[in-house]
C-alpha cells in the first residue's frame, strides 16, 4: 500500500446527465459517491465541486475520529463509521494513517463526571468502546496532561475511547476519490451550481457555471454552504453557518501520545504524524460564511491549552485557519429527503463531520439508490424538527445548560 | 475580532455581546392555532444568507440593549 | 567572515555564544545567523528527509533552512538576536519541547490609533512620518529591531532614516514600535502584532501595509547546497552585519535587483548570470566597470559541490564560486493583506501576484505594492501616510521626497526551473520538495495548486512558504503547460510563529479564569471546606471534620438538618429584581405558571422552559410590590436567565412597561433549615415572629435582624424541612453567618448534602435531572404547567414527540440491596434483557445518594415511561457488577409534607 | 511604575431606570443636584450613564428616588453591595487599563467624565474617570474583586 498512488482520477468534461449529482465534491461527497458505485452498482454518478475536491471543511479539520456519542442513534451512525475507518486502508488500497491513539474526553466538574459515566455506560451497552479513567489513570495514559488538584478547573476523571483516533484527511478524500473515479464516477472540479432545473416539484438537474446537468436524483453534500445551495431549489434548512478555527504547532518532536479534549475548558488537541500538534478552538458565536473567525477564540484557547498542557508553552502557532460549520438546532445531522421529490440532503454536521465521513456516504448512497433512509440515517431526517424528536447532543455535551 | 457599533455606547469589540441571530422573527401571536409544522419553522429554522444578513445583538456586557444590524457573513462587513 | 569595517554591529561589544556546543564570538547588533556567518558557520544541520546538506539561505523571515533550537523550540537563526551566553543546537526540521518552566512573563496591550503602519521600511517610515506630522495617533509597527528595512540592506539614504527615527520618536502622538510583528490582520482593521514577550491588539481606524517583498530562490539541479543564498541576503550580511559569507561569488538572476548585491561586493563577484537575453545596459555597463562578466540570456543549469557549493554550471561553461546569490524575482509580502480579505492578481509583466483590490480601510505601498524603485516608495509612503490621516479627519502636507532619482525597473524573466534531473530541483527546502514530486502529483491528476501543495506538503513548514510557494506556483505552471501561474493559496495568520504562551498572555493559573466568591467564602475556608466549582463560583461542598471522609461528613450534614438545624450560603443563587407595572404579565409570558395574581409578600416556586419546551431554569420568585418580584435562579443560569429575560422584553414585548436588575451579589443569603430553625431564628431575628401561625410556608418578611441588620425573611424549603432563608446586604454577609453560627446551634452543609435532602424529596435539579430534552411533565410537575394562560414554549407540548407515551419520565430507585450506591450516569435496562449490543436502555441514573433519614441508598432516574413502571425492577449494568433497583415515586421521604412546618 | 489601587467606600448606590424626558426624570435630577446626563456613556460623581433609560446614582437612596419617581413607570433598585468600588490613579494608569480593556482610553477618546460598561480582562466593570491624573474608578461584583484586584497588581507589575 503506498502512501500516495500514482494515479488518483481523471478530470473529465461533464456529461449531459447522471443517474445521480452529487453537489459537493468533500469527504461527505466522495465517499458518497464510492459507495453509491461500489455498493449498489449505480455508476453514472457525478461529483460536482465548485472549486477543488475536499477542499472545504474536509481540508480543515482536526481529524480526529471517535463513535462515543451519548444517544443511541448517533452511537449507531458513529460506531458504523469506526468499523468502517478500521477497515477503509484495505478497502480503498490507500493508506489513511489511521492511528486509533484513543480519544480522552476530560472531566472538569462533578457534572463533567455525571455526563462521562452517563455516557461510558450508553456506548458500552450500545457496543462502543468506552472507559472511564479517574486523574492517576489520564496521567498514565497521557503523561503530559496538567492532573494537578491544585488548577482553576482540575481534572476529575476521563472517557477514554481506545479504538478512536485521528487519520490523514487529504489521504482519505483522494482515496475515496480515486476508487470512486475507478468506478466511472466523474469527478468535475470547478464546477459551481448556479441553480436547480426542476418540473413541478421535481428536481431534474442542475445548473452549472459549466451548463445544465440532468439528474435522475440530486444529493447535496456541501458542508457550510448547505443553506445557500438548498435556497437555491427553494428550500429552508434548520441550520446555521459558524466559523470554527483550528490551528497547527511547527513540527515537534513525538510529545502528545493520543487525543485529549475537553468541552469544559474548549480545547482538543492530537499531535499528527509528522508532529505539529493539531487544534481546534471553539465554534465563534456569529453566522458566517468567511472561512475566518476572530483572534480572541485563538488566545482562549491557547489559555485553556496551557492549563492543561503546561508543556506546550514553548511550541509555537504556525498556521491558523477556519472553517464553516452547519450547526442544526440539536447538533446532530440531517441525511434525507427535502420536500423536492428527487433532493436530497446530507448536512448539519458541525463539528462532527469528519469522524463521520464513511457512515455518512455508506448511509447517504443508499437513501439515493433506494430513495429510502436507510435505518442508520432514519432518525436524521428533517421531520424531526416538526415531530420535535430531536437528537440533543448540545444536551448530551452538557453545554449551556 | 468584530467592531461592532452599540447605537448607544458606540463601538466596542464583540467581546462585549451577545448574538441572537437572524432579526425581524417574531414570536407567533396565537402558537396554540400553529400546525407543528408552522410551529417548527418557528422555532428552528432560520435564514442563512452568505452575504447580507439583519440580525440581532445584545450589549451584554455594556448597556444590556438588543439591536439590529446588517452585516456581510462573508466578508463581516457591518453595513448598517 | 567579518570585515574589518562597516555594517550596523558593534565591535566594541563582542558577544558569546555557542552553536551545537562550540563557542564562537559576534557583535552587539548581530543576529545569529550574521554572526555565525561572520565566523564561518554557512552549514547548518542537514536537510529533515533528505539528510542533505543545507545552509543559511536568507536573512529574514523567509529563511528555511537554519531552524536553532534555544529555550524555545524552534527559532529561524536569522530572526533571533545575538545576546551574550546564547546556546543554539542547530535542528533537523523538528524541535523539541521540555518540561522546563518558562520564566517570562506574557502581557497584552489594546492600542487604538487612527494610522496604522505596518513594515518600516522606506515607504512604511515615510508613510508614518507623513500620517504623524499630521497629528493623527499613529502606529508604526516593524518586526526588526531597527527601523529602515530595505534601506539597511542597500546602504541608502542612511542619514534621512536617522532623522526620521528621531523625529518619528519625538511626535507625541507617534508610537514606533520595533521587534513588533504585525502577525495577524483581522475584521474591522484589527490588527495583532507580536513582540517577544507582549501581544498588541490594534485597532486603527486606516491601515497602511508596507510589508514589503520577499526575494524568489531560484529552481536548478542540487539549489539546496550550502552556500546558495538569496542575493538580497548576500547583500543585507555584508552592508548591514559586515558578514561575509564567501569570497568567490556568482550572482544568478531574473531581475534587476541582484546587480545592486554584485555592485556592493564587487572585486568578489566574478559573474551575473541574467536570464534576460538583453539586460538594462545601465546595468551591464556598471557591472563591466567594476569587472564582473554579465552572462546574458543564461541560466544557472545546476551547483556543483557536494557537501559545499563549489561552482555552477552555466550551459557548457562551469564557473568556481563559493557563494551563488540567487534571485528569482520578487513576491510582494501581501500576507496581512489576503489575512485582510484583499485580493491579488496575476500582473505578467511584474511576473508576480499583486495586490488589487481591498477590502478594508487600508493602503498597500512600496514594494508589497510591487513598487521596487526607492523614489516611487518613498511616493507611495507619504501619499498613503497623507490620505490616511485625512481619512481619519486629520490635515497635512505631503512631506517632500528625500530622494527624487528617476530608476527605472526593467521587467524580469522568470525561470521556473531547468531540464535535468527533476528529483534534486528543489522547490521547498524545507519539506525536501522537489520539481519530480510536483511531477507526480500533476501526474496523478491534481491541478490545483492547493492539492499539489497538499500532495507534496510545499509550503507547510515553518516558512509557511515564503519561499517556496511561489516557486511551487511556477513549477506547477510550466508542468501543466499554463501560460502563467494560475492561482494562490490563501494566506492565514498568522505571518510568522507566535508562541502558545504569548496568546495565552497572563491568562493562566490563578488568572485564568476568575474565581467568584461569596462574603462568607473566609469562614468557609477557615472552617475545612471542600469546595466544587460552580461556574466560576466557589461552593462549598462539604465540611468534613478530622477523620471524616466525604460519605461521613455528608450523612452528619443530612442528619443535622432532618433532626436539628444546619444551614447552607445560598449567596450564589441568582438573583433579578424586576419592576414595572408590567412586571406580573411579563413573568406570565415567560414562566410555565401564572404570576400575576401572586400575592404581596408571598413566594413561588416557578419553572421557566425555552420556546421548544424544555426545561431551561428554576427558582422561587418573590411579589415584594405590585409592580417589583425577586427572582432567583440557578448559580450556573444566573447571567442567562437575566439576558433571556431582556430579549423578550426588549424584542418581543417592548410595549410592556418592566425592568430588570441584577442583584445577585447585592443580597448575601443563608438557608437554615430543620426542625430547629426557628430557635436560630428566634435569636438571630428576636423581633421576627416565625412561629406557624405567624409566618406562612412560601412568605417572606422584612425585617431587622438582632443587631440591627435589615433583612429578608423567606420561608422556602428545597429539602423538605422547615427552613428559612435569611437574605441580607451582601456586606453585611459574613457578619450575619457569625452571628449565625454563633448560636451555636447549626451544622454547616454544603452542596452535597443540599443534594441529598433535596433529591430525598423528588426536588429536581436544572441541569443535573434534566439535560436540555426533559419537559416539565417529564419531571412529573404538570401541576406548574398552566393550562389557562399561554407561556413561552407552551406549544411546544402539543408536538408528537413531547406527546409520546413512553418519554423519559423522572421516578424514584431503590437498590435491591440497601448498601449498594447506584453510580450517576448508569444506564438502566429491563429485567432478562440480553446484553447483546446495542443493548435496548430504558434511561439513565440522575442523582444518586446514600441516605442518612433511608438509613439506604436511592436515586433518581429518568426513565422511558417510567411512571407505568413503578413497582418493577431494572437493572443497571456496570463493568464489573449489575445492580437491581425497584422503580418508585419520585420521593422517598415524607410524601405527606409534615416536616415543612417543623 | 507609577501608579496606586485602592479600595474607597462609595455610599448608596441605586440603579434607576426612568423615561430620561418624563417629568421624573428632572425631578430626579433636582433630588440629585445634576440633571441625569443623556450622552451616552458620561457621568459624575453623583450619577452614571448606563444605558438610554438606566443610571447608576450615588449618594441617595432607593426610598427617596422611589418619591421623586412617583407614579412614573420605572425601576428603583438598592445596588450598594452589588459593586466594590476600586480607584486606580496615577501617570501609568491608563496603561494598566490598556492591558486588559479594549475600550479607547486616549484622551481624545476618553477623559474625565467619562464612564463605561465594559470588560477588564475576563470580569465585568463600570469604568469611570473622575480626573486627569488619570484616576479611574473600577466598579465590579464583589465576588469578583479578588480576581481584578490580582489581575490589577499583576498588571501594574508591568505597566510603564
Amino acid at each position: 500500500m503506498s502512501e500516495h498512488p500514482d494515479r488518483l482520477w481523471r478530470n473529465p468534461e461533464p456529461r449531459a446527465g447522471y443517474d445521480v449529482v452529487i453537489v459537493g465534491g468533500g469527504g461527505h461527497g466522495l465517499a458518497t459517491a464510492y459507495y453509491l458505485a461500489a455498493n449498489h452498482g449505480i455508476r453514472n454518478v457525478a461529483v460536482l465541486e465548485k472549486g477543488w475536491l475536499a477542499g472545504g471543511n474536509m481540508a480543515r479539520n482536526t481529524t480526529i475520529i471517535r463513535s462515543n456519542y451519548l444517544w443511541d442513534e448517533s452511537a449507531a451512525i458513529y460506531e458504523h463509521a469506526l468499523k468502517l475507518w478500521e477497515g477503509l486502508s484495505a478497502e480503498l488500497d490507500y493508506d489513511i494513517l489511521f492511528s486509533q491513539r484513543g480519544v480522552l474526553n476530560l472531566a472538569h466538574t462533578l457534572q463533567d463526571v455525571r455526563e462521562g459515566s452517563r455516557r461510558v455506560n450508553a456506548n458500552r451497552l450500545n457496543g462502543v468502546d468506552a472507559e472511564w479513567l479517574d486523574p492517576d489513570e489520564v496521567r498514565k495514559f497521557c503523561p503530559i496532561v496538567n492532573t494537578s488538584p491544585d488548577v482553576r478547573y482540575p481534572v476529575l476523571g476521563a472517557t477514554l475511547q481506545p479504538r478512536a483516533g485521528i487519520a490523514k484527511h487529504d489521504h482519505v478524500a483522494w482515496a475515496f476519490a480515486r476508487r470512486a473515479d475507478e468506478l466511472g464516477v466523474d469527478l468535475i472540479q470547478g464546477c459551481e451550481v448556479t441553480g436547480f432545473r426542476k418540473h413541478g416539484n421535481k428536481v431534474i438537474g442542475v445548473e452549472t457555471n459549466l451548463g445544465p446537468i440532468m439528474a435522475g436524483r440530486v444529493g447535496l453534500a456541501a458542508a457550510g454552504h448547505s443553506s445557500v445551495l438548498a435556497s437555491l431549489a427553494g428550500v429552508r434548512l434548520p441550520v446555521q453557518s459558524h466559523p470554527l478555527q483550528a490551528l497547527v504547532s511547527e513540527l515537534l518532536e513525538p510529545v502528545h501520545p493520543c487525543v485529549v479534549m475537553s468541552n469544559h475548558v474548549h480545547v482538543y488537541v492530537s499531535q499528527a504524524h509528522k508532529g505539529e500538534l493539531v487544534m481546534g478552538a471553539g465554534i465563534d458565536p456569529y453566522n458566517s460564511y468567511a472561512q475566518r473567525g476572530s483572534v480572541h477564540v485563538i488566545e482562549q484557547q491557547m489559555a485553556a491549552a496551557l492549563e492543561l498542557f503546561p508543556i506546550f508553552a514553548r511550541a509555537h502557532v504556525l498556521r491558523t485557519w477556519g472553517g464553516i460549520v452547519d450547526v442544526t438546532p440539536d447538533a446532530s445531522p440531517v441525511i434525507g429527503p427535502t420536500p423536492v421529490d428527487n433532493l436530497f440532503v446530507n448536512c448539519g454536521w458541525g463539528t462532527g463531520g469528519f469522524k463521520a465521513t464513511p457512515a455518512s456516504g455508506w448511509t447517504y448512497a443508499h437513501t439515493l439508490a433506494t430513495g429510502k433512509a436507510h435505518p442508520l440515517n432514519e432518525p436524521f431526517a428533517l421531520e424531526r424538527f416538526t415531530s420535535g424528536a430531536l437528537i440533543d447532543e448540545h444536551g448530551a455535551a452538557a453545554v449551556a445548560h | 475580532m468584530l467592531l461592532i457599533p452599540c447605537p448607544w455606547c458606540g463601538d466596542r469589540d464583540e467581546t462585549e455581546f451577545h448574538y441572537g441571530g437572524q432579526a425581524g422573527v417574531p414570536y407567533p401571536e396565537r402558537p396554540a392555532e400553529l400546525t407543528d409544522e408552522q410551529w417548527g419553522e418557528y422555532l428552528f429554522v432560520r435564514d442563512n444568507p452568505k452575504g447580507e444578513f439583519a440580525e440581532r445583538w445584545s450589549h451584554s456586557a455594556g448597556c444590556r440593549r438588543w439591536f439590529n444590524l446588517v452585516r456581510n457573513t462573508a466578508t463581516h462587513e457591518i453595513v448598517r | 567572515m567579518r570585515l574589518p569595517e562597516g555594517g550596523r554591529i558593534d565591535r566594541t561589544k563582542p558577544l558569546r555564544f555557542t552553536v551545537d556546543g562550540i563557542e564562537h564570538t559576534g557583535c552587539a547588533g548581530d543576529t545569529l545567523a550574521s554572526a555565525m556567518i561572520a565566523n564561518g558557520l554557512l552549514t547548518v544541520a542537514p536537510s529533515t528527509y533528505l539528510g542533505r546538506p543545507r545552509g543559511i539561505f536568507a536573512a529574514g523571515v523567509d529563511e528555511p533552512n537554519a531552524l536553532v533550537q534555544l529555550d524555545d523550540p524552534m527559532q529561524l537563526a536569522t530572526t533571533v538576536e545575538l545576546v551574550d551566553g546564547l546556546a543554539a543546537t542547530t535542528l533537523r526540521g523538528k524541535g523539541r519541547l521540555t518540561d522546563e518552566p518558562d520564566a517570562a512573563r506574557y502581557d497584552k496591550r489594546n492600542a487604538h490609533c487612527d494610522v496604522l503602519v505596518v513594515g518600516g521600511g522606506p515607504a512604511g517610515v515615510a508613510a508614518a512620518l507623513a500620517a504623524g506630522r499630521t497629528g493623527a495617533r499613529t502606529i508604526l509597527a516593524d518586526e526588526q529591531r531597527e527601523l529602515g528595512g530595505s534601506l539597511l540592506t542597500e546602504n541608502r539614504l542612511l542619514d534621512w532614516l536617522a532623522d526620521a527615527v528621531e523625529e518619528l520618536d519625538a511626535l507625541p502622538e507617534t508610537r514606533v514600535l520595533t521587534g513588533t510583528t504585525a502577525f495577524g490582520y483581522y475584521d474591522q482593521n484589527f490588527v495583532a502584532c507580536a513582540s517577544k514577550t507582549r501581544l498588541w491588539h490594534v485597532r486603527a481606524k486606516h491601515v497602511v501595509l508596507a510589508t514589503g517583498a520577499h526575494e524568489r530562490p531560484l529552481v536548478f539541479v542540487d539549489n539546496d547546497l550550502p552556500g546558495i543564498m538569496l542575493a538580497s541576503a548576500v547583500r543585507q550580511y555584508v552592508n548591514r552585519y559586515a558578514a561575509l559569507p564567501g569570497e568567490n561569488i556568482v550572482v544568478a538572476t531574473t531581475n534587476d535587483g541582484a546587480y545592486g548585491t554584485a555592485f556592493d561586493l564587487a572585486g568578489r563577484v566574478s559573474t551575473i548570470v541574467d536570464s534576460r537575453s538583453e539586460p538594462p545596459a545601465e546595468l551591464v555597463n556598471r557591472a563591466r566597470e567594476l569587472g564582473i562578466e554579465v552572462l546574458a540570456g543564461s541560466t544557472v543549469r545546476q551547483a556543483l559541490g557536494t557537501q559545499r557549493i563549489g561552482g555552477v554550471r552555466v550551459g557548457d561553461r562551469e564557473i568556481a564560486c563559493d557563494v551563488l546569490a540567487v534571485s528569482g524575482g520578487w513576491n510582494p509580502a501581501v500576507h496581512l493583506f489576503s489575512q485582510s480579505q484583499g485580493k491579488t492578481r496575476y500582473d505578467e509583466r511584474k511576473a508576480a501576484f499583486v495586490p488589487d483590490k481591498s477590502v478594508q480601510a487600508q493602503h498597500i505601498v512600496g514594494a508589497a505594492n510591487a513598487v521596487y524603485d526607492l523614489t516611487g516608495c518613498l511616493d507611495e509612503g507619504f501619499s498613503a501616510g497623507i490620505e490616511a490621516a485625512k481619512m481619519t479627519g486629520f490635515d497635512g502636507e505631503k512631506p517632500a521626497a528625500p530622494y527624487t532619482a528617476r530608476e527605472v525597473i526593467t521587467d524580469p524573466h522568470p525561470v521556473w526551473f531547468v531540464d535535468g534531473p527533476e528529483g534534486r530541483q528543489f522547490v521547498d527546502l524545507q519539506r525536501d520538495v522537489t520539481v519530480a514530486d510536483v511531477r507526480r502529483a500533476t501526474g496523478a491528476g491534481m491541478r490545483s495548486v492547493e492539492h499539489v501543495k497538499r500532495y507534496t506538503t510545499i509550503g507547510t513548514a515553518h516558512d509557511q512558504g515564503k519561499t517556496s510557494g511561489f516557486a511551487a506556483i511556477g513549477v506547477i505552471a510550466q508542468l501543466l503547460g499554463a501560460e502563467s501561474p494560475q492561482g494562490t493559496t490563501t494566506y492565514r495568520p498568522p505571518y510568522t510563529p507566535v508562541s502558545f504562551a504569548l496568546l495565552a498572555g497572563r491568562d493562566r493559573g490563578e488568572l485564568h479564569d476568575p474565581v467568584r466568591k461569596t462574603p462568607m467564602h473566609d469562614w468557609h475556608v477557615r472552617n475545612g471546606a471542600v469546595f466544587e466549582n460552580v461556574g466560576q463560583w466557589k461552593r462549598p461542598w462539604y465540611y468534613p471534620q478530622p477523620g471524616e471522609d466525604m460519605k461521613a461528613a455528608v450523612l452528619r450534614e443530612c442528619r443535622a438538618a432532618r433532626t436539628d438545624v444546619a444551614v447552607m450560603d445560598a449567596s450564589t443563587l441568582g438573583k433579578i429584581d424586576i419592576q414595572g407595572p408590567d412586571a406580573g404579565e411579563f413573568l406570565n409570558r415567560v414562566y410555565t405558571n401564572a404570576f400575576a395574581k401572586l400575592k404581596v409578600g408571598h413566594c413561588r416556586y416557578g419553572l421557566l422552559c425555552k420556546a421548544d419546551g424544555m426545561v431551561f431554569d428554576d427558582g422561587v420568585v418573590m411579589r415584594v410590590a405590585e409592580d417589583r418580584f425577586l427572582a432567583t435562579t440557578t448559580t450556573g443560569n444566573a447571567a442567562a436567565v437575566l439576558d433571556w429575560f431582556e430579549e423578550w422584553a426588549q424584542t418581543e414585548w417592548p410595549d410592556l412597561e418592566v425592568w430588570f436588575t441584577s442583584v445577585t451579589e447585592q443580597w448575601a443569603t443563608i438557608a437554615v433549615v430543620g426542625p430547629q430553625a426557628r430557635v436560630v431564628l428566634a435569636i438571630v431575628a428576636p423581633d421576627v415572629d416565625c412561629s406557624q401561625d405567624a409566618f406562612d410556608f412560601m412568605t417572606f418578611k422584612d425585617a431587622f435582624l438582632a443587631d440591627g441588620t435589615p433583612a429578608r425573611i423567606a420561608r422556602v424549603s428545597f429539602s423538605g424541612e422547615l427552613a428559612f432563608e435569611i437574605n441580607v446586604d451582601g456586606r453585611a454577609g459574613a457578619r450575619v453567618w457569625d452571628a449565625v453560627m454563633a448560636t451555636g446551634l447549626p451544622t454547616p452543609y454544603g452542596t452535597e448534602t443540599m443534594h441529598v435532602l433535596r433529591a430525598e424529596k423528588g426536588y429536581v435539579i436544572v441541569g443535573q435531572d434534566t439535560d436540555g430534552t426533559v419537559t416539565p411533565q417529564d419531571l412529573g410537575m404538570e401541576w406548574i404547567v398552566s393550562p389557562r394562560k399561554d407561556f413561552v414554549g407552551k406549544r411546544s407540548y402539543q408536538r408528537p414527540d413531547a406527546t409520546r407515551p413512553d418519554r423519559k419520565q423522572l421516578v424514584g430507585l431503590l437498590p435491591t440491596d440497601p448498601d449498594e450506591l447506584l453510580p450517576e450516569g448508569a444506564q438502566l435496562i429491563a429485567p432478562d434483557t440480553p446484553l447483546t449490543p446495542p443493548v435496548p436502555m430504558l434511561g439513565h441514573v440522575t442523582s444518586s445518594y446514600h441516605s442518612a433519614a433511608l438509613e439506604r441508598t436511592f436515586a433518581l432516574a429518568l426513565v422511558k415511561g417510567g411512571r407505568q413502571l413503578i413497582g418493577r425492577t431494572v437493572l443497571a449494568p456496570l463493568r464489573d457488577r449489575t445492580i437491581a433497583a425497584t422503580i418508585t415515586e419520585p420521593i422517598f421521604y415524607d410524601p405527606e409534607g409534615a416536616r415543612r412546618d417543623g | 511604575m507609577t501608579v496606586d489601587l485602592r479600595e474607597i467606600a462609595l455610599p448608596r448606590q441605586v440603579d434607576l431606570r426612568v423615561d430620561p424626558i418624563a417629568p421624573a426624570a428632572t425631578r430626579i435630577g433636582e433630588l440629585l443636584g445634576t440633571p441625569l446626563p443623556v450622552v451616552p456613556n458620561t457621568g459624575s460623581e453623583a450619577v452614571l450613564w448606563l444605558g438610554p433609560d438606566e443610571w447608576l446614582v450615588f449618594g441617595a437612596s432607593e426610598d427617596q428616588l422611589r418619591t421623586a419617581l412617583g407614579d412614573t413607570p420605572g425601576s428603583v433598585v438598592d445596588v450598594s453591595a452589588n459593586r466594590v468600588v476600586y480607584e486606580l490613579s496615577g501617570p501609568d494608569a491608563r496603561d494598566v487599563l490598556e492591558q486588559g480593556c479594549a475600550i479607547d482610553l486616549h484622551p481624545r477618546a476618553f477623559g474625565p467624565g467619562r464612564c463605561a460598561q465594559t470588560m477588564l480582562a475576563r470580569a465585568n466593570v463600570i469604568l469611570h474617570q473622575v480626573d486627569a491624573a488619570p484616576t479611574y474608578r473600577l466598579l465590579v461584583r464583589p465576588s469578583f474583586a479578588g480576581y481584578l484586584t490580582s489581575w490589577l497588581r499583576d498588571a501594574m507589575s508591568a505597566a510603564g
